[in-house]
């Protein structure tokens, strides 16, 4: 045990923390923003693998990282637009839609890997990070928190930027009437369909965003898969949220914090079995739910595709 | 038959690239059935016996159960792996393929270059081979430099395609002091190799990566101290062999130093001396001077690399 | 989401010739296109779509072996299809199917092999089988309290437990359920003869009966019932429920007891049908892949079975394909998502038409 | 008054919805200053006309002119732009938004809603015609009538040209529906065109300055302003009876309730009753109610009624107090055990929860009954005994539906509230309690409904019948409990004064 705490192991598990949360983060408030417009967004796993594809390939082709960002934005934005024309526009079912983007998206970025590099694995260069002046001093925190690549802290200022979006902008209300009472909307004069099908593109755009950066920053690499259920934790955390952006980077948190955990764990050579701490973020939270048993609210119209004038 | 794609660098590239040698040196066709996942893999395997296929080689300790059953339906001799006990004259053999020996020797290689007297071992989950290759390795470590320092993490459950979780734990290992990263994981190794190729190890210097199964070397970025080399040609020509023989089932097959079917890599990355204290020591383990034995559960792993 | 309208009042043709043509009809047309489009793929990949489909068709229709390869996969997605219907049409969202599924799964493995030693095996099955759906249920369990008595909506309960079920049952294998007599971290093995029969001599497990059995009488259950029909009030609108004196929480809890005790049951008949045993990190995601399904039959029991063929030989058919035309079989995938997105299609337009005439 | 182009002119325009014909070739006219009261029993098509002035459904045929041009109102936002404003007959407002935040909605994306600014000019415009409304509440913690007061009100901040007003007296107390026919006539004589769609003729008189009549979707006539002018309200009403209902005269001649015997026995009890709710607690009731007596509570919507009666109901749990039935405890019950004891509760939510609007009117008629014989046998639904039973009661109640097995939510609003009528009525009730069961009637089902609740009381059973219009009450009640803020404020008995005392109770005037 003696010296494994130092500095550098205790900075390398914080970054740790950064580097596993904030893709579920952008997951998160991604398909916030569809839940609160109504639209039970279940694809956004197939997002965030096109994200992470498209960002990769973007980068690995340009050579440019901020690019990459770019691709993996446009990437996911393609899946929400998917999304947008079935379940928004021709009101096909959510959750049917949802799950054919998912292994749609799955099929198509592993052929494309399997096509493209699957010989060679190229690997990306490191972002550089931007030292936050100041706070950047701050022994351990510092290094770990204020010395980050800066998508990631783009990433949590969307947070402060999503409250005031929701509390201080027609457009919160727009999402929250879209989602809550479609109707009521239309004949408030504001289009239904624009205001949801923004809300998914949105979340394309964001999941993208989460995707890329676990190929760019967080992996490297694309393989196959990678996404590995991030984007089925974000539909959670967004659920768990009930509206609120804060509640999602604080849902995240828990889960990035547990699985770094685990790492100092098993590195200092304490024996728990993976798929024991695995479990822990979510007996957490059930426990949670059960005692503090809150009504977890969800949008009246999740779910439900809006026509004019049916009753 | 395997679970993924063979274009790993990993287990399932060389059981295929290890077949189809056997298969092109004895003149028998055969036919790859790849990327089949580890849920229902009877299908396949009964259509393969339907083809008139003459042995059945099930490339994944997940299809020990499935593959000898449709093999005694169709009595078509099957070859399974991590589970010996499931021997059958004329219908099942079993091949271990574990590298536990060639691991001691990368564990050998690792504790004669640290600097920092730190190695960690980075794994995707904890199959029964890769168990046997990390208890190994870590004897290895200690048998030459009883007072290294050994970190293990599992990056998950079945984090195979976490590519993310494989560079980020990689990151703590060198961060708790690992200047030679022991890894074992298919998708996931290449975040691995990600991590090992961007961080800088403690004392400042440049860290290692030891590979195991496949050959990384045409995508090395001059990180790749060495790798755990299997080669299943060897086994799998035996089994052609004793299926026309007609002696199929008597015996199991495995991989070791001494045919040459396990071996360490030599790359740039290995001082000559270095290397040739380490081939002394395999030419011990071939003697039968040091016997590893592997332990195939992940408690005697983690038995191993707690409490120091 | 969608409530379901038809079949509420019986009386006109059967609806089980209705919804099996309607299957049918429905069906064709967005496979053909389906088809089209992922031939596209194809060509891109230098593959001759034809070869490949008529491969398909050979090996998941035509192929005596594929066909029954077909049937035994249907059993336990049939039971997943039934524990999907009852849920859905009492409006609550289960989306903890896997984790039901490899509970029960689990269970059964490491208590079966051991108690065939002791009791004939007719008894082991039907006592696992209970085993599996006291299981479900149980897990089922918590989910159900929350929804019923603190309205904690479900999905995000019912996908949390799964995460959670998943994660456990690989724990349970590796730790708790162990087969000690070999180093690979899986239960014990159920020996192929003391497995569900097999029907009259081909490779059919008798699991496909089992499926076929509940679906159909949870169909019957759901539409033509009392209690069905209380349930899908609640499903369509609790308040009206409460209003109309029925115990919303009750029958939460039934629904999601009935529901999570057939995904336990659908466990059982997959390991006592087919695998005979669980290993650690197995997860089939049977009920990710048949929820779509479910949607698309608009809980209809007949045309759920109509999908589940259709998916299981397209399953069956591609895998094989891919391996003779040495295509990935991710290949797969494509055509799978794109054959339920134009599926959707077609529903959405025949309810379009079907509000057109009327109810 | 000159005579100017009309603003809005229909021609030939015809609606079709599956099996019935809503709007069949109207030809219409709405003209500047001008209240134009379009009449017309339940499911006549006025909600449609209507629908397609706010641009939420589109003519099947036909043309609607603005100001001489042929405009195609083909959304909400279109016909918001050319000035015309509507109040649904359902409430259109977010529940989870404050009021002010629902009149706020709307605008550039990126704005700050600024919640101070149309909080105050809600509550001002709101003063403007004498109602009160707090526009920070949270709209969903509302009761129906405050809704619609508040969607009359955001309807005046926008300013329109052109208003439309589906039935928005509906709900409103006698004082505050005169409150709002004045405000039409104001707006009327500042220019704008008012469209106001009623189904108390006296309103339609006193406020109208044309009228219209539906019929079956078809436009059976009208009064023109100057007729309307000569006519003197009574032979206007009956002129407009006799478009509506076509030969027989529905204005039936209000009997008055049969005497209650002194000795008759007491059915239903509150005694003490205390129910906690976060808007509207409801206090130390104590009511009794005879066998054979009609109980009127009468008061402003939202004072707790509905509260009450969810309580007595079993819909909602009391935090003190007792519910006897027939001398019995039944407030340990749940709703199906009091139901079974013979308390029926007819709901004024019809879509929220007094029907399943995706279910067919054949089922939403045995809603309560689930599982009961004949209907279904040993569990089992017996198709014939409930299609049997729905024919019988759709025609004895008069429920206009293409079918029997449409979707009740398809339906008209009057006519889903002769479904739960039915629903009730039928079978055998010790008592029954009528939440504004006339709401959203047209004149002949609300005749048809008081004779049936008198039917009923003259069975035996104690009734209990919760209404803003006081006339209802005054027809229908032997005695007359006022409600205000959760409590009992006093009950009178139905006698010539009864009118005066219960004015000053609501009033708050002496007790
Ligand atoms: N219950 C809710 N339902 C829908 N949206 C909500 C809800 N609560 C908050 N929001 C939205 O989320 C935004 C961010 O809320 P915030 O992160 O400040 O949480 P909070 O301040 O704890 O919420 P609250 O204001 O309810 O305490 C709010 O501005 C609001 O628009
Ligand atoms: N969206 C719809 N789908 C199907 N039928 C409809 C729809 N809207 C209206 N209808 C039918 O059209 C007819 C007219 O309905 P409408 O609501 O216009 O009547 P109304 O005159 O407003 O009656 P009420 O006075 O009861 O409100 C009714 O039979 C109704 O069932
Ligand atoms: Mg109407
Ligand atoms: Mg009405």
């Amino acid at each position: 045990m003696s010296g494994l705490f130092t500095d550098a192991f205790i900075i390398a598990l914080l970054a740790g923390v950064v580097a596993a949360t904030v893709p579920l983060l952008l997951a998160g408030l991604g398909e916030q923003i569809s839940e609160k417009a109504g639209v039970l967004n279940i694809g956004i796993e197939g997002m965030m693998l096109m994200g992470a594809y498209g960002g990769f390939y973007v980068a690995w082709a340009s050579g440019n990282l901020w690019l990459g960002f770019l691709g993996g934005g446009i990437g996911g934005m393609v899946v929400g637009a998917l999304m947008a024309l079935f379940c928004v526009r021709m009101g096909l079912n959510q959750i049917v839609v949802g799950i054919a983007l998912t292994l749609g998206a799955e099929g198509v970025t592993a052929l494309l890997h399997y096509e493209q590099f699957s010989r060679l694995y190229p690997r990306l260069s490191v972002m550089a990070p931007l030292p936050i002046p100041g706070l950047s001093q701050i022994p351990i925190v510092g290094p770990a928190l204020f010395t980050r690549e800066p998508v990631v802290y783009l990433a949590f200022a969307l947070v402060p930027l999503f409250v005031w979006l929701f509390r201080r902008t027609q457009l919160g209300l727009m999402l929250q009437a879209a989602g809550d009472k479609p109707a009521a909307l239309d004949t408030a004069g504001v289009s239904v369909l624009k205001i949801r099908t923004i809300a998914v593109l949105a979340t394309g755009l964001l999941v993208g965003f989460g995707g890329a950066f676990l190929s760019i920053v967080a992996a490297g690499v694309f393989v196959p898969f990678m996404t590995h259920g991030n984007g089925f934790i974000g539909i959670v955390l967004a659920m768990l949220a009930r509206g609120r952006p804060t509640w999602v980077m604080g849902g995240a948190l828990v889960f990035g914090t547990c699985l770094s955990a685990t790492t100092a764990l098993q590195v200092a050579g304490v024996d728990v079995p993976t798929d024991i701490i695995q479990m822990l973020p979510f007996v957490a939270v059930m426990a949670v739910l059960l005692v503090a048993g809150r009504k977890a609210r969800l949008p009246a119209a999740l779910g439900a595709a809006y026509v004019r004038g049916e009753r | 038959l395997t679970p993924e794609q063979g274009t790993d660098y990993g287990w399932n590239q060389q059981g295929i690239e290890g077949a189809k040698a056997a298969g092109a040196a004895a003149g028998v066709e055969v036919i790859v059935a790849e990327n089949l996942g580890y849920g229902d893999v009877r299908p396949t395997l009964q259509e393969l016996a339907e083809d008139g296929a003459g042995l059945l080689i099930a490339h994944a300790s997940g299809y020990n159960t499935a593959a000898p059953e449709v093999g005694a339906q169709y009595d078509v001799p099957v070859a399974v792996v991590d589970t010996p006990q499931s021997l059958k004259e004329g219908a099942v053999a079993d091949y271990t393929a574990s590298g536990h020996q060639g691991a001691y020797l990368a564990g050998v290689l690792a504790a004669k270059m640290t600097r920092t007297g730190t190695v960690g071992i980075v794994v995707s989950g904890e199959p029964p081979s890769w168990n046997a290759q990390s208890t190994a390795f870590a004897e290895g470590v200690k048998a030459t430099q009883p007072d290294t320092v050994i970190r293990y993490a599992v990056i998950g459950p079945a984090a195979y395609s976490d590519a993310a979780g494989g560079k980020r734990v990689t990151e703590s290992l060198i961060a708790a002091g690992a200047d030679i990263i022991f890894g074992q994981g298919n998708g996931s190794s290449f975040g691995m190799l990600q991590a090992v190729e961007t961080t800088k190890a403690t004392d400042g210097g440049k860290v290692l990566f030891i590979d195991v199964i496949g050959d990384k070397t045409p995508i090395d970025k001059g990180f790749l101290l060495s790798s755990v080399l299997w080669n299943l040609e060897p086994v799998y020509a035996g089994m052609i062999a004793d299926v026309k023989a007609g002696i199929y089932g008597t015996h199991n097959y495995d991989i070791n130093l001494k045919d040459g079917s396990v071996d360490l890599l030599k790359t740039a990355n290995i001082p000559d001396d270095i290397w040739t204290e380490v081939q002394a020591v395999r030419q011990d383990i071939i003697d039968g001077k040091i016997t590893v034995t592997p332990k195939y559960d992940a408690a005697s792993v983690h038995a191993l690399v707690t409490g120091n | 989401m969608t409530t379901e309208t038809t079949n509420l009042t019986s009386g006109g043709l059967p609806p089980r010739l209705r919804a099996a043509l309607a299957t049918a009809g429905l069906s064709l047309g967005p496979m053909i296109g389906a088809f089209v489009l992922s031939g596209l793929v194809l060509l891109l990949m230098k593959v001759n779509p034809f070869d490949y489909y008529g491969y398909v068709f050979q090996r998941g229709l035509l192929s005596p072996s594929g066909v029954q390869a077909t049937l035994t996969r249907m059993g336990p997605l049939l039971l997943l299809a039934a524990s999907l219907i009852v849920a859905f049409r009492a409006g609550l969202w289960n989306l903890g199917g896997d984790a039901q599924f490899l509970m029960g799964a689990v269970f059964v493995a490491a208590w079966a092999p051991l108690m065939v030693q002791h009791l004939p095996v007719w008894l082991v099955l039907v006592l696992s089988m209970l085993v599996s759906v006291v299981i479900g249920a149980i897990w089922g369990l918590l989910p159900a309290i929350l929804r019923a008595y603190q309205g904690i909506n479900e999905i995000i309960t019912t996908l949390m437990m799964n995460f959670l079920g998943i994660s456990l049952s690989s724990a349970l294998v590796k730790l708790v359920f162990a087969d000690p007599d070999t180093t690979v971290p899986q239960t014990r093995t159920l020996p192929v003869g003391d497995r569900l029969p097999v029907l009259f001599g081909s490779n059919v497990s008798s699991g496909l009966v089992i499926g076929l059995v509940v679906i159909l009488a949870v169909h019957w259950m759901m539409t033509r019932t009392a209690f069905g029909l209380k349930l899908r009030v609640v499903g369509a609108n609790p308040e009206a429920a409460t209003h109309a004196g029925l115990s919303v929480p009750k029958l939460t809890l039934a629904v999601f007891a009935i529901s999570a005790g057939l995904g336990g049951l659908a466990g059982a008949v997959a390991i006592l049908g087919q695998y005979g045993n669980v290993r650690a990190d197995w997860n089939p995601a049977y009920a990710f892949t048949i929820v779509p399904l479910v949607f698309l039959a608009r809980f209809n029991g007949y045309a759920a079975i109509g999908y589940v063929f259709l998916f299981s030989a397209l399953g069956i058919g591609s895998e094989s394909a891919a391996r003779r035309l040495d295509v990935p079989n991710y290949f797969t995938l494509v055509t799978v998502a794109l054959l339920l997105v134009l599926l959707a299609v077609t529903e959405r337009w025949a309810a379009l038409r079907r509000a057109r005439k009327g109810v | 008054m000159a005579d100017p182009a009309p603003i809005i002119r229909l021609r030939g325009v015809t609606k079709r919805y599956p099996g019935i014909v809503a709007n069949d070739s109207i030809d219409m006219e709405f003209r500047q200053g001008e209240v134009h009261v379009l009449l017309g029993e339940n499911g006549a098509g006025k909600s449609t006309l209507v629908s397609m002035l706010a641009g939420l459904q589109q003519p099947d045929e036909g043309v609607i002119e603005v100001e001489g041009v042929p405009t195609a109102l083909s959304s909400p936002e279109r016909a918001l732009e050319l000035g015309i404003s509507t109040v649904f007959q359902h409430s259109m407002l977010v529940p989870t938004l404050t009021l002010a935040e629902n009149a706020a909605l709307g605008g550039r994306w990126w704005r700050n809603p600024d919640r101070r600014g149309h909080e105050a000019r809600m509550a001002e415009t709101a003063a403007r015609i004498g109602v009160v409304l707090t526009p920070s509440a949270l709209t969903g913690s509302l009761s129906l009538g405050e809704r619609q007061q508040a969607e009359i009100v955001r309807a005046l901040m926008r300013g329109a040209r052109f208003l439309i007003l589906d039935e928005a007296t509906a709900m409103l107390t006698p004082h505050d529906a005169a409150g709002l026919g004045q405000l039409m006539r104001r707006l009327a004589s500042e220019g704008v065109a008012v469209v106001f769609i009623t189904h108390k003729l006296n309103e339609a008189i006193e406020y109208g300055d044309r009228v219209s009549v539906l019929r079956l979707g078809r436009k059976v006539g009208g009064i023109a302003p100057e007729e309307m002018r000569a006519l003197t309200p009574r032979a206007a009403t009956e002129r407009i009876v006799h478009l509506m209902f076509g030969a027989q005269d529905a204005a039936v001649a209000a009997v008055a309730p049969p005497p209650v015997g002194a000795d008759a026995p007491v059915v239903l009890e509150c005694l003490a009753l205390h129910v906690a709710d976060a808007t509207v607690p409801v206090s130390a009731i104590n009511l009794t109610v005879a066998a054979a007596e009609i109980l009127g509570i009468a008061g402003i919507d939202g004072n707790g009624q509905k509260e009450l009666a969810e309580a007595i109901a079993g819909q909602r749990p009391i935090s003190s107090g007792r519910i006897r039935l027939d001398g019995a405890f039944i407030d340990g019950l749940d709703v199906g055990g009091r139901r079974r004891a013979g308390l029926r509760y007819v709901t004024d939510d019809r879509l929220g929860e007094g029907t399943v609007g995706g279910f067919p009117v054949s089922i939403n008629l045995l809603l309560k009954q689930i599982g009961d014989p004949p209907f279904w046998q040993g569990g089992i639904e017996r198709p014939a005994k409930i299609d049997e039973n729905a024919r019988a009661l759709v025609k004895a109640f008069d429920i206009r539906t293409p079918s029997i097995h449409t979707p009740a939510g398809k339906l008209s609003g009057g006519n889903i509230q002769k479904l739960l009528l039915a629903r009730e009525l039928t079978g055998s009730a010790r008592a029954v309690i009528f939440a504004k069961p006339t709401y959203g009637l047209d004149l002949q089902n609300i005749a048809a409904t008081r004779r049936r609740i008198r039917e009923a009381a003259g069975r035996g059973c104690a009734a209990i019948v919760i209404s803003t219009e006081l006339d209802e009450l005054l027809e229908l009640a032997h005695r007359i409990a006022v409600m205000s803020q959760g409590r009992i404020v006093g009950v009178v008995p139905n006698d010539a004064d009864a009118r005066r005392r219960i004015g000053e109770l609501m009033s708050g005037v002496a007790a």
